[in-house]
């Protein structure tokens, strides 16, 4: 059990899972001695329950939680997990290689892809590296500049988002983050190669989006996408932080929500309890749904392929012609 | 009696003269205000140096403050007034108006703050489109109200924005899009987002169509608006003095813990850093976008000849100048 | 006579007629008294003489001394004696407006062109601002955003070069003050409007080029165009500074060399002196040497353009092929 | 008896026994060599931590350091031996001569100079270029000399890059290029200076026809040659510890009036501040670039075949493999 191990960090809704765990290893060691095995498979059953019961219910600020969660699997590890290679590219070309940013070249089934991606890191010295996963303007220009290569050599293109949103720094809004975020809106609608976007964990913003214009927008079943954080939603619309919870239900952030809304095209199943209990299943199961989205794209000409992309996002929006 | 009191006083007086008429410049009806409304009305408190001004010549000089050069905000109707040439507008979309996906309640419903807003700014939605002339060109031109809901973005402002880009690829005009907004609007969640990506597309088509736009950024543009359409103008002109950025000052300064400079994401800030082509202040504003627009389409006349141009469209706006 | 006026700076082979028009400025007052024109006049005379001699015999280090005149006119003043309308448009969009490159539309004959420049300041508080001419990375990628918006509204480029080269600074290397020329000499090779160069002072080596790669360069009589400045070459091959003079002749710089080198389409005349004793006049032989070259342009396609200047460089080399 | 002087005596042992033999590695006769330069034929003193090291298993471990990993400058020759399938290489315009179009004398003249780098180099000009394979991959590749005038680049080493561009572009082969150059040749004035123009223009073309162009930085590579072909890559891969840049550390010193950073212009450097893609040890450097054009081959071979390729020359090349 997941839960008894030593660096598991659990959730405060993962809490009855945690004590229920403690006693059936309790009593299992005592049924080692005493051969009572009856009351443990009880105790064993019960969790079973609770545990399901426990992520059906979910509610959207769960789901935040399990997508920030530190432990979550991040691009570079799904990168390393369905592909056999990674070559790794760098830099803007102008002065800076945005740690918060990656991309590269993997392969997919004989095929080469650009992946690209938002990173977070583990631990202080990585996320000095990664400035907790929030990209600055270099960074955009960096994904650009491989959206471009992309687009030179025929490469789809695969992004991984996971990112609480781009950076709100004093460096950043003097060289143009709103700028930075704009071109790559504007140019990946020119692209002829395809595109797919995962929200692997937050998908924050106008920092997300500025690598999520994609013929397809796929997300982890915990991950969430929105238009401004809960807290911050919170803090402006019902002044107060505490109404986190209502922000986060009213906004529709959860993949079921946007699938509902047909923002996303698609739903990756996680393992219960989170990708983080099995990152190399989720893997799995996240290579299985874009390799069907690339089989489905590949079928398209490249005129088609930007045709299609753009009319995704030309269609969305909800209101009345009257 | 102090300054002020003395313009009370005065401002009293002429508006007993106007009770005996029916309605004020506006059109709404003066009787049932009290004085201190009607001191708003007529008179009007600089921004930028607290002098009080005839707000009938405030507006003469395009709300531009005398005294101090503060630029007062404008509605989108005075903005269109003041830059389209008299008569020559005509709106487009005026009947695409908000819905509420997401069944949106905060402290109050969205419906009900859409209610206020159309109530309070006038206008239907944050932004309002159309074709007139500049000058005697022809421009697709639209122009956001920041008094709609802090201007913000929805599925309306997106969709309109949109439409008025399809309209100058499908006739060849020049676009000008002028901007005031906080951003995003929250209350439509994930759809408002997506009209940063939107808008984005529809400007690539235009840049394709090797059209020309001219973004306007005036005081404050902020968020998803600044980092969709309002910075992807070919050319970017800012207002005097307008805070102009992504995110928010106060978020930044709690992000970096430290205080930031004055002049941090106002215009001059951003001309500085290489951000916008020009800070262009309101009274010189028709006359430049005017000669941009000249500028840009005097090379290409040979490919413009009736290029898909809905001949039956101009001939009604040049039957208006 | 500019000589005698109270802010006119002479070159040192310019002595020689200080002092002649010194004596002639104290005869002709003395004369109004005495009535004797004669000595005046033959003292004109001998001036003229001088005067002519002097510059008929410019050594290439004369007219690098010209080209740097401090009084030498920029590319601001021969925009502003050109056109009637100067829009200048600013920034690279992400980070700096350098100011020692300018650019906007100005009109020549009805038509809109794209002008750029590299600026000199005059005093101490404009190099601040210019940076004596040198421009940064960011000032290089502001020239390309301006080739795009030419390009892209088929806007002839005319570009002005008085710059004694890019700037060779810590930030300049830190921001890929390379990768900013190579763009732009790789990108300038792609464009369909027609470009001119002139230079008008001093053509400082790559920082120099990469507002210079035109279907026609010409070049102001007094300026000069150099791989590398006679100073630098000095020190390096000859071991000592001293030899400037030396490399100045050695590295074929002048325009007159350039264009037997057929490295320049056409040398434009100045006035007597240099082009600070009339910049009006100077300014008017540029604009017909302009007009001439963007009327020859003119009768291509923009394919043909294109073409044209990729063969131009092309061809440029000078080896044995065995 | 210290270290060195062990290795002295052991070396000039080794000595007398070559000397009964005619040459060594390098064809070159010994007899007439002094100790010293004996030592340093068959020794070679680490430049990175000054080690001894026997030249021989230095260049088995392509020049790199075993003991703290300095990566020795190698000739174009032993470059090309290193990454191009054995035997596979083919020079192309190896008869492009230099001439001296400015007459041009300091010190002495530049014809001297140039007949003194063909001995010292043992190549006609600065560079080498030609067709061959990296684990059986058909490329265009040109290797830079530095100790050809320091590698400067003049008339033919433009040409011969163009002319081995336009080759890849026919052939629609990838491009390779490596490059270790002080800069322009000033001996040529500007018809060197026009160089950065000339190659800069071929990649254009070779950038539109979509072909895969690898830059490799070495040590040194600085000036005209970094301000154009070697910046234009579209993967740019330096050696560890090479410096790279446009201005020299001197120039800048005595600009800026301040010590540079130690690590200022070196390959780490550069990476940091998102100039380069990657930094490569010479040891992986050819299964790099193998991985590198495969993976930039798979998606397009259908636009490849037969596209324009000249079967005979690349039969020629097969045939070697
Ligand atoms: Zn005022
Ligand atoms: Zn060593």
């Amino acid at each position: 059990m997941k839960e008894t191990k030593k660096d598991f960090i659990a959730l405060d809704f993962e809490k009855p899972l945690i004590a229920l765990s403690k006693q059936i290893n309790e009593l299992e060691q005592k049924t080692l001695q005493n051969g009572n095995k009856k009351v443990v498979n009880d105790l064993k059953n019960q969790y079973a329950k609770v545990k399901s019961q426990i992520y059906k219910d979910l509610s959207p600020l769960d789901r935040v939680k399990i997508a920030r969660h530190p432990q979550r699997p991040y691009p570079l590890d799904y990168i390393q997990l369905i592909s056999p290679t990674w070559h790794e590219l760098h830099g803007d070309r102008e002065g800076k290689d945005d740690g918060a940013i990656i991309g590269g070249l993997i392969e997919i089934e004989g095929q080469t892809i650009m992946a690209i991606g938002t990173q977070k890191g583990r631990n202080i010295k990585e996320n000095q590296k990664r400035n907790f996963g929030m990209p600055s303007p270099e960074g955009y220009r960096k994904a650009l500049r491989l959206f471009y290569h992309a687009e030179k050599f025929n490469f789809p293109i695969l992004t991984f988002i996971d990112t609480p949103g781009a950076y709100p720094g004093l460096e950043a809004e003097a060289h143009n983050q709103s700028h930075a975020i704009a071109m790559n809106l504007r140019e990946l609608a020119g692209l002829t190669v395809p595109v797919i976007a995962v929200i692997t964990g937050e998908g924050g913003s106008g920092g997300a989006l500025a690598i999520g214009v994609a013929n397809r927008i796929l997300m982890l079943e915990n991950s969430v996408y929105s238009v401004i954080s809960p807290e911050g939603c919170a803090a402006i619309l019902w002044r107060t932080k505490d109404k986190v919870q209502e922000a986060a239900n009213a906004l529709k952030i959860t993949a079921y929500d946007l699938y509902k809304l047909r923002i996303i095209d698609e739903i990756i199943p996680e393992v219960e309890g989170g990708a983080h209990y099995n990152p190399k299943e989720t893997s799995e199961q996240l290579l299985i749904a874009v390799k069907k989205h690339l089989e489905e794209l590949s079928r398209l000409s490249s005129n088609e392929i930007k045709k299609d992309r753009q009319e995704k996002f030309r269609n969305i929006g909800i209101f009345v012609n009257a | 009696m102090g300054l002020k009191d003395f313009f009370k006083t005065r401002q009293l007086k002429k508006a007993a003269k106007l009770q005996n008429g029916t309605a004020n410049a506006n059109g709404q009806d003066l009787k049932a205000q009290p004085p201190d409304e009607l001191l708003c009305t007529l008179w009007t408190k600089c921004q930028g140096c607290n002098e009080l001004l005839y707000t009938s010549e405030l507006k003469k000089n395009l709300s531009v403050c005398k005294h101090c050069g503060f630029h007062h905000r404008l509605s989108a109707q005075e903005r269109i007034d003041q830059l389209i040439d008299y008569g020559s507008f005509i709106e487009i979309n005026e009947n695409i108006l908000p819905d509420d996906p997401l069944n949106f309640v905060d402290l109050k419903p969205y419906k009900n703050r859409l209610n206020e807003a159309q109530k309070t700014s006038g206008v239907k939605e944050a932004i309002i489109t159309g074709l007139g002339s500049i000058n005697n060109q022809l421009t697709a031109i639209g122009v956001m109200e920041f008094q709609y809901i802090g201007g913000s973005m929805g599925s309306v402002v997106g969709e309109k924005i949109v439409s008025l880009i399809e309209n100058a690829i499908d006739k060849r005009l020049p676009l000008v899009l002028i901007s005031s907004s906080g951003g995003a609007r929250m209350h439509e969640g994930i759809l408002s987002l997506m009209q940063m990506a939107k808008t984005a597309g529809a400007l690539k088509k235009l840049h394709e169509a090797k059209l020309l736009y001219i973004s306007i950024l005036t005081e404050p543009t902020f968020g998803g608006v600044t980092a969709s359409f309002a910075m992807l103008g070919d050319i970017l002109i800012a207002e005097p003095h307008a805070r102009i950025g992504f995110a928010g000052r106060r978020v930044i300064e709690e992000t970096i813990r430290q205080k930031l400079p004055k002049d941090f994401q106002t215009a001059e800030y951003l001309l500085e850093n290489g951000q916008i082509d020009l800070v262009v202040p309101r009274p010189n504003l028709k006359q430049h976008i005017s000669d941009l627009i000249r500028l840009h389409s005097q090379n290409t006349k040979k490919s413009f000849s009736g290029n898909g141009i809905d001949k039956t469209m101009i001939d009604k706006i040049l039957a208006r100048i």
